[in-house]
């Protein structure tokens, strides 16, 4: 079923043709404008929402899910930890599942869309909320709470990276113009939304194919980790969605979010802070296992765990 | 023209760095640089710069020999061990010696 | 009001995050596309109008409002002088505010239709008409009329510059398709229009704040006439405008074209003419100052003028 | 008529500002993203058709189309030897004037469009079908069959060459995802397909023009082949559609296919694989010539051979 | 830090080559390389990186001198007769004697 | 192969003279030349070709000492006044003796 869906099937096309060893290769900055429109279309949305009924309900709920973000990798430490994984690399691979994929969300946006669930339109907040207190607390399980961290710069580089400030300024872009504000802007945001994704999915398919490669070295704990990880996560992801009271989708949405692992903001803000952790580690499991398995296998999953548990609970 | 000698300091590393590099060559008063835009391969595998930041800079330094010995000392001590880097110092003639 | 309209809103966003040194940045092939796709649009729709309505009357106008961009730079330099400008920097300076911004027009185009205001549909062919003629004026202050220039490269400077060739470029073909055959190209050069100038002036943001750093260097005198030029020429541009018998959306945009100063044309011409001026200084006054305050105060100022015009006189 | 289409007015502006030597010029990551779009909307098109009426009549048409292929370069090929081309050179043309050029059967889709003519809806599956025999005509045109050649190289060369991934993964796409699978991506890949099909002719316009600098150089035989050459073989393309029985617009887009001459896949796969061949001349005939002529007036042509055609025979 | 004498090769070619070239120097056994676009002029004519591979790249292999003649009679053979291409040596001081 | 010695001219410049720099090349005889981009800090400021033009280019002309020397002084003559730009020279080998 989600096979068949077009942006899952530019996803394949792409890593079909890099593990071909195909030629094609889509411009770099071709993949940074199509991250930048992601970014603030899934802003606007949110915003949009936020206009429409920002209350302190919401707010409760985005702390529950900040908490999720938090407690999730500090549960999986000491799990690699055990593996074998040294400490920095554990620290950073928790940090990089406890955040978020927006690639992974944009495709279950279209995902439910296509299967005509609909969800909490809010959701796209909670993207914002988990993006960053993970990356906190994967620098603090490397480094413990030391002087030396420079807070400055690393405060610095969580809240003013790239992808958090599209998100919130599409965000606050959309809760200040409002509804009939953001209007104009659709035809670019929201009627190009799914073929654009398709286009990001294909190059997504060339680079997670291009992970691949360094698959052997890193052998099958990191497989296990990078699949196990997702299932349970978005477990608990669903489970929070029911606590707050979400919808079917919403609840399905929760858990693609817990399940889906960051290859944006993360790697960029653990290689500067936890530079001795190793990045392609932990790039190998969020992109060339984590986002294939979501995208394909794990996002029709969670819809169906999440019907499974509207009906049984 | 007359020509003076002075070091010309290349580094190839990763694209990340090149804010925290800047900053380190103001600090240690390099009297300007040049970057550019690379991929390339090493001790450290492939980075083919198809995405993001995952590619290479190339920077060039010229100044004097001894400052050139210090830039590459700091990041021999600041880098080397986690990022992928690579230094090299040739030599070369400039026309305006109080430019470098 | 203007300020809650996106596309300032976006132009806000790109300018904190600059100010704040966020790691945002948009690709530079990304900037140039839409300034292609921005030149374009005004052209073609200046010249499906044309196509309408080509007139002996619209000649003379345009005759007039030519005329208008030679004067401005003329009496504005003799002032820059005795502020203790240098020459060149004076006549560079003149030259950038008695061209265009093409970015300025198009916000306003935005405000407009947003308010609800029309205005006669050809004023893009003013865009074109007012790009070239304060180059020329703004070599001769700088130079005198000598044999040294090299009239030949200049000219083709002038006119095969790439904004130009666009703009006239657009003009023709929308003339020479006409309404039905430009049918098809809308979608992306109408539809998209808004949201395309929403990620431009995103861009403009961080570039018109990154020009703020050199603002120290140059002081008062320069934040004093890139903010009262503009108020001076948008007056001169709305008498224009009544002169010329135009509605109050007409009379709003001849003095927002008035008012607003180049930062593309301009400045790659009197690099290559007139060397000895300091780029940045024009660029500081005309990026890091005009171009914001025309954006976020200017344009509705401009129309309520325009509208105080039509009711008092 | 042609003329006026305004996709052959932006080509026509980017000939003319080249030659006048413009300094406009397009990013080149903008040109790669125009390609890769009109390479994966042809394929989708074609993708959808299959889906509504794979047949065995068609799959015997294709062969039919593909034979076509391969005895065009072979019928040139001793005609240029005999006009005193190189081995390799001739070889390299013929191999170009064998295979398609993607931008020439845009202009056409468009231009029939335009003309309210329609085609059968398959016949982008031709595009895939011609893109690759007259390829390896050309190689062992040059070289024989000799056991020099790296074949295996050589077929990666050929299918997994960047257009051809494009145009067969589009297909593939389109023929799994199916009419209503396809529906959210129309906005980018059908409903823009004129403009920005505009913007690649622009860019068409710019690089055609940059070639016949090296006109001079190969002179009247050069010029008397990539125009007499595409006559010729429209007139086989239109007599092979007509004895496949094809609709008015069908004969006519077959025409099209069989004037056309690669500048996209043909020279990556013959500089590699023939590199004794001169490139600069098969490119300044196929882009410098060719596909002006056939835009401008090939494409309107080829429609009244095929109007006459089916009227007189 | 001591610094060690080595060869720069820099190869500028067609960006058609990128690929082949990466597999020969990886045959005969470079230490790295780094890869930059550019464009240019020649014998061959104006290569203006316009549009597609009508480009060039500038490639850099810092090794020994031996290595570095060897990979230059490599080019020579294979490429110079058909392709865009120049290259030539200079002399650099590197930090890591066992790296390159 | 032997090899020649010959001297590599860098300019690194403003984007904005391309053009120019490359009519004055062609017009002093230069046997050919490479550009790429580029970004940079330098006495006159910050260049980091954000957007348009604001960016710099790296020029390298392998020519004899004497056109280099040639070179140079015309872009001392005609740019240094009122242009980023530098240059400087170094030693290099090349193969083909009559190539450059
Ligand atoms: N021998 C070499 N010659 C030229 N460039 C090199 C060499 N070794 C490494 N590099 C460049 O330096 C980067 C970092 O090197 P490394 O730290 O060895 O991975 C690589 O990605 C290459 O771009
Ligand atoms: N004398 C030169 N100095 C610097 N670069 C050169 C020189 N000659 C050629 N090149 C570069 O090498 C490429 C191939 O040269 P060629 O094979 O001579 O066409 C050109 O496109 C230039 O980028
Ligand atoms: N010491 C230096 N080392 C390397 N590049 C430099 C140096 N000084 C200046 N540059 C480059 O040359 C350009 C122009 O320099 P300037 O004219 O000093 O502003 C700068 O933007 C830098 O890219
Ligand atoms: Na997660
Ligand atoms: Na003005
Ligand atoms: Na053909």
């Amino acid at each position: 079923m989600g096979l068949s869906d077009p942006v899952v099937l530019f996803f394949l096309l792409g890593f079909a043709a890099s593990l071909m060893k195909s030629e094609l290769k889509l411009p770099a900055s071709l993949y940074e404008t199509l991250s930048i429109l992601l970014l603030l279309a899934i802003g606007l949305k949110g915003g949009v929402e936020l206009a429409k009924q920002a209350s302190w309900a919401l707010l409760g709920q985005s702390l529950a899910v900040l908490a999720m973000g938090v407690i999730l990798p500090i549960l999986a430490f000491p799990l690699l930890r055990v593996f074998g994984f040294a400490r920095a690399d554990a620290a950073s691979l928790v940090a990089h599942y406890g955040s978020v994929s927006v690639g992974t969300f944009a495709v279950a946006v279209a995902f439910l869309a296509a299967q005509g669930v609909s969800f909490e339109e809010y959701l796209p907040l909670f993207v914002v909320v988990l993006e960053v207190p993970a990356i906190l607390v994967g620098i603090v399980l490397a480094k413990g709470i030391s002087r030396d961290t420079d807070w400055k710069a690393l405060g610095h580089e969580l809240f003013l990276g790239k992808s958090i400030v599209l998100l919130i300024g599409g965000l606050l872009i959309g809760w200040i113009a409002g509804p009939t504000g953001v209007k104009p802007l659709e035809p670019l945001f929201f009627t190009l939304f799914k073929p654009l994704l398709g286009l990001f999915l294909l190059e997504m398919g060339l680079i997670a194919a291009s992970q691949l490669g360094s698959l052997k070295r890193y052998g099958v704990p990191l497989v296990v980790f990078a699949t196990v990880m997702p299932l349970v996560s978005s477990v608990v992801g669903a489970l929070l969605g029911l606590a707050l009271n979400m919808s079917v989708g919403g609840v399905a949405m929760l858990a693609t979010l817990a399940a889906s692992a960051s290859y944006i903001a993360v790697p960029a803000a653990m290689r500067m802070a936890v530079p001795e952790a190793n990045p392609s580690l932990s790039l190998t499991a969020s992109l060339g296992i984590t986002f294939p398995f979501n995208i394909v296998i794990g996002i029709p999953l969670y819809l169906q765990l999440a019907q499974w548990l509207a009906a049984n609970l | 023209m007359q020509t003076h000698q002075r070091t010309l300091l290349t580094v190839i590393c990763e694209a990340v760095l090149e804010h925290k590099l800047e900053q380190a060559l103001e600090k240690l008063g390099a009297p300007g640089w040049t970057i550019s835009d690379a991929r390339g391969r090493g001790g450290r595998g492939v980075r083919s710069a198809g995405w993001d930041t995952e590619g290479n800079i190339r920077l060039e330094i010229i100044c004097n020999r001894e400052l050139a010995q210090t830039i590459a000392d700091y990041l021999h001590e600041n880098f080397y061990a986690n990022f992928a880097m690579v230094c090299y110092l040739s030599t070369v003639e400039v026309f305006r010696a109080d430019k470098f």
